[in-house]
């Protein structure tokens, strides 16, 4: 009566994760799992400071990953520089504007669930991209040990040889005065503001 | 843990800051999304560099370098927001669209 | 020498805008000495050529030129990495309209003497204005006539948009924005040409020895032929033109009307229908339906306008309607009616709106509702305009009426259905044209004259000397129209030996 | 040196000269220079015409045509090419001779009626382009070059009925004339172009020699039927004769003669008698073979010109103003030209009896009508109104004039000798030996009523007790410049009945006739006394009415206490009201309304439509430029996801 569906054949992938097969590995899934529930949490929040506690929280876990990737001095940097100072700087600027509520931000749920679709779909697309690449799933580390060690970075940070970084030092240094010069013009209070606010009171 | 693994947490984390980026009306909670995909991009870095690279130090150099920008970008853009805030009382995405027009 | 002088004719105007540039803007007294002068120059030097075109009829012309027997051929290489040549030339046709715009040009150089506004930029723009004009009905390429095709438009905009009167920015963008639309369709029918002819030339005589497939002819030709019916108002893209007529300052409205509308006529029948015969023979025969919007309602909108401008741009669209119907015959009388309209037309209008703005710069009205009577305060403009009445409604011994029955004549030998009843209406239609040119000037000239009006003075020796010259053009070619057809006939002859080769048998004999 | 072909020159080129100086050169600035050269070149050219005639008439090449020159003015295609040149027959002799001696007589008369006029030169030269235009038309060889003169007559009538254009009844009448005869025109052009694409040529020689067996089969598509080329040609007979119908004023598109009495009364007189007018009844006259071969139109010419003869005789009787009823009495007069053509059909065969009369009608007709609006002109120019009511006793005032008026009037009224008598009492009997006995009976009908009107005016304008205090102070003179055209004319309008009556009927006929021509003519010797008896006896009840001592005068003026009937006639019929209701409220009102509705409202928003669509495809792109960052992002991820899916990324 029926025709005959024939099945397709479909074959599954070998599935190319590592799995938790030794205590490495288990911090990994427990790092990589904090990770993405704060990250997701800092996005998902309606209140703004919240976010930016979340954010701190997703910092750090990253942190704990590049510890485990033997990246202590990045670890570190990223512990000051991002932990320590934007987002910081984050909150004291969302203190600063903080009086407009949270009402005013809500977006309407469509808008929510295209973003939400959009990015499912960028995410499953790369990782479909990537997965039958079997060279990333060896898991042979090639990396010699201390390679980000300070030593290391001193050397080739300060090295003006074939491979010394000296001069993109230089410009990110030069980079950072420009950064403070314009970061303070800018939110610097023009004349005619100061007057208003003068004339205001 | 291989690479596989990292580049998938990378792009997830990637991903979650994209939805942020496009569901926020919030300049600084825009802001913030970027930081989470510019980080999934400094996992990448550090990823590649401890299991595939042949100069494994240049590509942690790397993701202190992109740590700078990222630090010099925060503070011009906060800067530019408390301007923006100043001036217009708003920093709504949508209402400042209308501004400018 | 001949061949020097002819192409002098394109590049005085040029010349004259660069000496006048460094002239200062307040000297207006030379400004407007040296382009009158250049202006009567290009007129002595055309009507020189025109006149050795006339006497050359039937003298072997330039080999290089066939299939169409061009004199005065220039060929250089222009732009040589997509095969453009600088390639003008002239024929019976193409020389008669040259004449018609040196002498369109040359009155309005002469009635836009006391402009308001920058004077030293206006005239140099009517200059380029003229330039491109010249270079159109010069060119042989399909590059170079682009080129100068675009030109104009871009000066008419100027023109109307900084000079005029009324609404003048509507006009001005309604006027450039709709040709642009048809020069787009026309720019796309060129590169179609270029490369379906595939001969690395743009050059008329060049392509038209090709024989171009029958599926682009069949979507090109109608691109083409509205590309260029846009700007002889062919319905339904005539709304530019009162709009753009009315806003424009006289000078403008008089080249406008006078000698860029006729550019699309004379670029269906140069381009679209010479390189396209076999379309043309399809598509023509319905084209005529159009016309019965610009032949027969064309005079009924312009018998419920009050706006003087506005009656001579609807008049002026069935006029142009005419030219189409003529082209549509696809019979040589209908071609050469056609040829003859162009010119005609050109005379007539050009006489309509230089009388026109004359009588406005005096009444600064434009109403005829507000009129009357000023035929006593001013009896040299009042015969002016009624003189131009009579050539716009066919009266024997004015040009209009040769053009018009040679049309009607030719129209009526093309044997389909379609053609017949249009042509029927269009010669029924000619009554309605008397009706609202004598109901225009009868309330304008005629009757009792408002107080206001008792201080208007008469036009002074320039105003008169334009209105002579072109009504006696007017009644030179009226009264001794067969030179004029002579000279046409063997510049139609090649188009329509092409049209007539082409493969379906449209022409009927007459008499059967 | 001087030869017939000199002269015909000579005819043509003085009038035309007349109008070039005095209109470009003299004009307004030496009035009396402006007429001496109008009526020196005018006589020169009257006096060639009779030469030119004299010399025809004597020779022995009599009744055959003679081209004296031609030029090739446009050559279409083959065998259609429009000439301009000079056709000779009896016909345009005759008619040269008339144009040109009424133009004489009307310009001497301009001296005089004219002579406080500013425009002196003007009116001089637009006369001489007038009977220049006339003249081209009447010699024309080919249709073209008689449409092309045609529209000259009629633009010279438009610019001399609205010479006066501060008036603005001169300006509407000027206009109305124009129009309605362009209406008109434009379908004797559709007639010259179908006639011409089917014949193939413009001549008269070949359309008048036509014969319709060789197009019964072939076929034309006209638009909206195909019918036989014979029938086009039918078609294009009548479609020409509507040309006529216009410019003869004929019913309905009479109209415009009456109210163009606007104009000078020297231009009513040109018109009515010897240019304007006539030239519908010569263009019949003149493709009177094509019209006989195409039988049925020549039916059509008969109604036509009956019912207008009548119409119009009925309306003279009631009128006041002396200048309509001369108008009306030349309706009539046109109306028997026209039904003595159009009667010449009997049954399948076409006599010719009916064309002689007819040209002879114009022929007299010409002399007395011109004769009796000079008259008119003179008692306007005397009493300053055209009003009846301010006429009468004038016999004793101005006895010159008297005489001449009793002569024209007898001469209209068909009483023996006056020349009218000869030429009505051929019309009469044409249609009565053509067994169109309803029409006999309207032309005897009309005999009686145009002599009633006529002596109803001649009445009422002289005899009786003067009613105006000028005439009664006695300020009433008779001008010689005037008086002399007046006089000259009735010696025609007495004679040429009796003298031309030999001529016509030797050397009138209209030519070869390819319709069976053979036909016996009945007997009918009493028509001309019953005829002379109506009009006797009209004229006794006019004198009863109008000039018996029993007379009521004031009552017979009187417009007012009347009945319905009257009162309908004395409107016009309420025909003017009709022309204007149509003119005003369907096509400028309806048709014009409508179009330029559908211009402004359905193209015009067809374009802001457009203009719209454009704006809001303009807003949507630039909603995605719009500095919308998760629309950007959103854009981006997409973009890489199609390029993924559809495109050749290298992932």
């Amino acid at each position: 009566m029926f025709p005959n569906l024939a099945l397709p054949n479909i074959q599954l992938p070998e599935f190319p994760l590592a799995f938790p097969m030794g205590g490495l590995d288990i911090a990994f899934y427990v790092v990589a799992a904090v990770m993405l529930f704060t990250a997701i949490c800092t996005v998902a929040v309606k209140n703004i400071l919240q976010s930016a506690v979340f954010l701190i929280f997703s910092f750090v876990a990253t942190a704990i990953l590049y510890l485990l990737l033997h990246a202590e001095f990045i670890a570190l940097a990223q512990v000051m520089v991002y932990v320590g100072g934007v987002v910081i700087f984050v909150v004291f600027t969302i203190l600063l504007t903080s009086h407009l509520g949270e009402d005013a931000f809500t977006t309407k749920i469509p808008r929510v669930f295209a973003a939400f679709v959009l990015s499912i779909a960028f995410v499953f697309v790369m990782v479909k991209c990537i997965l039958p690449v079997e060279s990333l799933s060896s898991g042979a580390v090639s990396a010699p040990e201390g390679y980000s060690g300070l030593e290391q970075f001193a050397l080739r940070l300060l090295g003006y040889g074939q491979d010394g970084f000296i001069i993109p030092f230089e410009v990110v240094s030069v980079l950072l005065l420009m950064t403070l010069i314009c970061a303070i013009t800018v939110a610097r209070k023009t004349k005619d503001e100061v007057e208003k606010e003068k004339a205001v009171k | 843990m291989n690479l596989m693994n990292c580049l998938i947490l990378a792009f997830l984390l990637f991903g979650i800051g994209v939805w942020g980026l496009m569901r926020r009306r919030h300049l600084i909670g825009m802001l913030i999304s970027i930081e989470l995909m510019l980080n999934a991009a400094n996992i990448n870095f550090i990823s590649f560099a401890y299991f595939s690279a042949h100069d494994a130090t240049a590509g942690a150099l790397f993701s202190i370098f992109v740590i700078a920008v990222t630090a010099c970008e925060m503070a011009i853009a906060l800067a530019i927001i408390v301007t923006m805030y100043r001036r217009h009382k708003s920093l709504d995405v949508d209402q400042l669209r209308d501004l400018h027009d | 020498m001949e061949t020097i002088l002819f192409n002098l004719i394109w590049i005085i105007p040029l010349l004259t805008v660069l000496v006048c540039v460094p002239l200062s803007a307040t000297r207006t007294g030379i400004l407007k000495a040296i382009h009158a002068t250049s202006a009567t120059i290009v007129l002595l030097i055309v009507c020189f050529l025109t006149y050795r075109v006339y006497a050359l009829t039937g003298e072997p012309a330039n080999e290089l030129a066939a299939p169409l027997a061009l004199r005065f051929f220039t060929d250089i290489p222009w732009l040589s990495m997509m095969g453009a040549h600088y390639t003008v030339g002239a024929d019976g046709l193409n020389i008669l309209l040259l004449a018609l715009t040196a002498f369109i040009v040359w009155g309005g150089v002469l009635v836009s003497w006391n402009i308001k506004g920058n004077q030293k930029v206006f005239f140099a723009l009517i200059q380029l204005l003229a330039t491109s004009v010249y270079g159109v009905y010069m060119s042989f390429d399909l590059v170079l006539f682009f080129v100068f095709y675009e030109m104009e438009a871009l000066c008419m905009y100027l023109m109307i948009a900084c000079y005029g009167s009324g609404r003048r920015d509507y006009g001005g963008k309604k006027l450039t924005l709709t040709l642009a639309f048809g020069s787009s369709m026309i720019l796309a029918t060129l590169f179609g040409l270029y490369f379906e002819g595939g001969v690395n030339s743009w050059s008329i005589m060049e392509l038209s020895k090709v024989s171009l497939p029958m599926e682009f002819q069949m979507w090109a030709f109608p691109l083409m032929f509205m590309g260029f019916a846009v700007s002889s108002s062919l319905f339904p893209f005539h709304f530019w033109s009162p709009d753009g007529h009315s806003a424009a300052p006289t000078a403008v409205s008089m080249l406008a009307a006078g000698v860029m509308m006729k550019m699309g006529a004379y670029g269906c029948l140069r381009v679209a229908m010479f390189l396209m015969p076999e379309a043309a023979k399809i598509w023509l025969p319905y084209v005529v339906a159009l016309l019965i919007f610009n032949v027969v309602l064309g005079p009924f909108i312009a018998l419920r306008h009050k706006d003087l401008k506005y009656i001579t741009a609807y008049s002026s669209i069935s006029h142009l309607g005419l030219i189409f119907l003529g082209l549509a015959a696809l019979t040589p009388v209908g071609l050469r009616g056609a040829s003859l309209q162009m010119i005609s037309h050109g005379f007539l209008t050009g006489l309509f709106f230089a009388t026109i703005g004359m009588i406005y710069e005096r009444t600064h009205t434009r109403d005829i509702t507000e009129m009357g009577g000023i035929m006593r305060k001013m009896p040299f403009l009042g015969v002016g305009f009624v003189l131009a009445g009579f050539a716009g409604l066919g009266l024997p011994g004015f040009s209009g009426f040769i053009a018009e029955s040679t049309i009607f004549i030719g129209a009526f030998q093309q044997d389909s259905t379609l053609t017949r009843i249009v042509t029927v209406l269009a010669i029924l239609s000619i009554t309605t044209t008397a009706v609202y040119i004598l109901q225009t000037a009868n309330r304008m000239l005629h009757g009792p004259l408002p107080k206001k009006y008792e201080g208007l003075t008469d036009g002074c020796f320039r105003e008169k000397l334009v209105i002579v010259v072109l009504v006696a053009c007017l009644l030179f070619i009226g009264i001794c129209p067969g030179w004029i057809a002579d000279m046409l006939d063997t510049s139609i002859a090649p188009i329509f030996e092409k049209i007539s080769a082409a493969t379906q048998p449209v022409i009927s004999g007459i008499g059967g | 040196m001087i030869n017939d072909v000199t002269l015909g020159y000579l005819i043509f080129l003085c009038p035309l000269l007349t109008f070039v100086i005095n209109g470009l050169f003299v004009g307004n600035r030496n009035a009396k220079a402006a007429a001496a050269i109008a009526v020196t070149l005018n006589g020169v050219s009257a006096l060639s015409a009779i030469l030119v005639a004299v010399h025809y008439f004597c020779s022995t090449f009599a009744p055959q045509k003679a081209v004296l020159f031609e030029y090739t003015f446009l050559p279409f295609i083959d065998d259609l090419v429009a000439r301009i040149g000079m056709l000779v027959d009896p016909l345009s002799v005759m008619m040269l001779v008339v144009v040109t001696f009424i133009s004489l007589m009307v310009n001497i008369y301009s001296i005089g009626y004219m002579r406080e006029d500013r425009a002196e030169g003007r009116f001089f030269a637009l006369l001489s382009l007038f009977s220049f235009s006339m003249l081209g038309l009447v010699v024309a060889t080919n249709l073209f070059q008689m449409f092309i003169f045609w529209e000259l007559v009629g633009v010279s009538s438009y610019l001399l009925i609205g010479f006066w254009y501060h008036k603005p009844s001169a300006v509407s009448a000027s206009k109305q004339a124009f129009i309605l005869t362009r209406f008109a025109d434009s379908f004797f052009l559709l007639g010259i172009v179908l006639v011409s694409y089917v014949v193939g040529s413009f001549d008269f020689s070949a359309i008048n020699s036509l014969s319709l067996y060789p197009f019964r089969t072939e076929t034309i598509d006209l638009g909206l039927c195909v019918i036989s080329k014979a029938n086009a040609l039918i078609l294009g007979s009548i479609l020409i004769f509507t040309g006529g119908w216009g410019k003869s004023a004929m019913f309905p598109m009479h109209i415009w003669l009456p109210n163009a009495m606007e104009g000078p009364t020297p231009v009513s007189s040109i018109i009515h008698s010897a240019t304007m007018v006539v030239a519908g009844v010569y263009l019949v006259a003149r493709l009177f073979p094509f019209f006989a071969v195409c039988g049925d139109s020549l039916t059509i010419i008969m109604w036509v010109g009956a019912f207008t003869m009548v119409f119009a005789a009925v309306i003279a009787c009631t009128q006041k103003d002396i200048k309509r009823i001369l108008a009306y009495s030349t309706l009539s007069q046109l109306g028997y030209m026209m039904f003595a053509l159009g009667a010449c059909k009997i049954g399948q065969a076409v006599v010719t009896t009916g064309w002689t009369a007819s040209t002879f009608h114009i022929f007299t007709h010409a002399f007395f009508k011109c004769s009796l609006f000079l008259i008119a002109g003179s008692l306007i120019h005397q009493v300053h109104t055209n009003d009846l009511d301010a006429m009468g006793g004038l016999r004793k005032k101005m006895p010159v004039t008297y005489v001449c008026s009793l002569i024209s009037i007898l001469a209209i009224s068909g009483i023996p000798p006056f020349s009218g008598f000869f030429s009505k009492d051929e019309i009469i009997l044409t249609a009565f030996q053509a067994h169109h006995y309803t029409v006999f009976a309207l032309a005897l009908l009309t005999s009686g009523l145009t002599t009633f009107y006529m002596f109803r005016l001649f009445f009422l304008a002289f005899h009786g007790e003067p009613r105006h205090e000028g005439v009664k102070a006695g300020h009433v003179h008779e001008d010689l410049a005037m008086t002399l055209p007046i006089v000259v004319l009735a010696v025609p309008a007495l004679l040429s009945g009796l003298l031309g009556k030999g001529l016509f009927e030797k050397f009138f006929t209209p030519g070869k006739l390819h319709a069976p021509v053979f036909v016996k003519l009945p007997e009918a010797s009493w028509i001309p006394f019953a005829a002379i008896g109506i009009a006797v006896l009209a004229l006794a009840i006019a004198w009863f009415f109008y000039a018996s001592p029993k007379a009521k005068i004031q009552r017979a003026l009187d417009a007012e206490n009347r009945s319905g009937l009257y009162k309908v006639v004395y409107n016009k019929f309420y025909f003017d009201e009709m022309y204007y209701t149509v003119v005003r409220q369907f096509i400028i009102g309806g048709v014009a309304r409508v179009s330029r509705a559908f211009n402004d409202y359905v193209i015009e928003g067809l374009l802001a439509f457009s203009v719209w669509f454009i704006h809001k495809l303009g807003d949507l792109v630039r909603t995605a430029q719009a500095g919308y960052l998760p629309f950007y992002l959103g854009t981006l991820i997409v973009g890489v996801l199609i390029w993924r899916f559809f495109g050749q990324l290298p992932l």
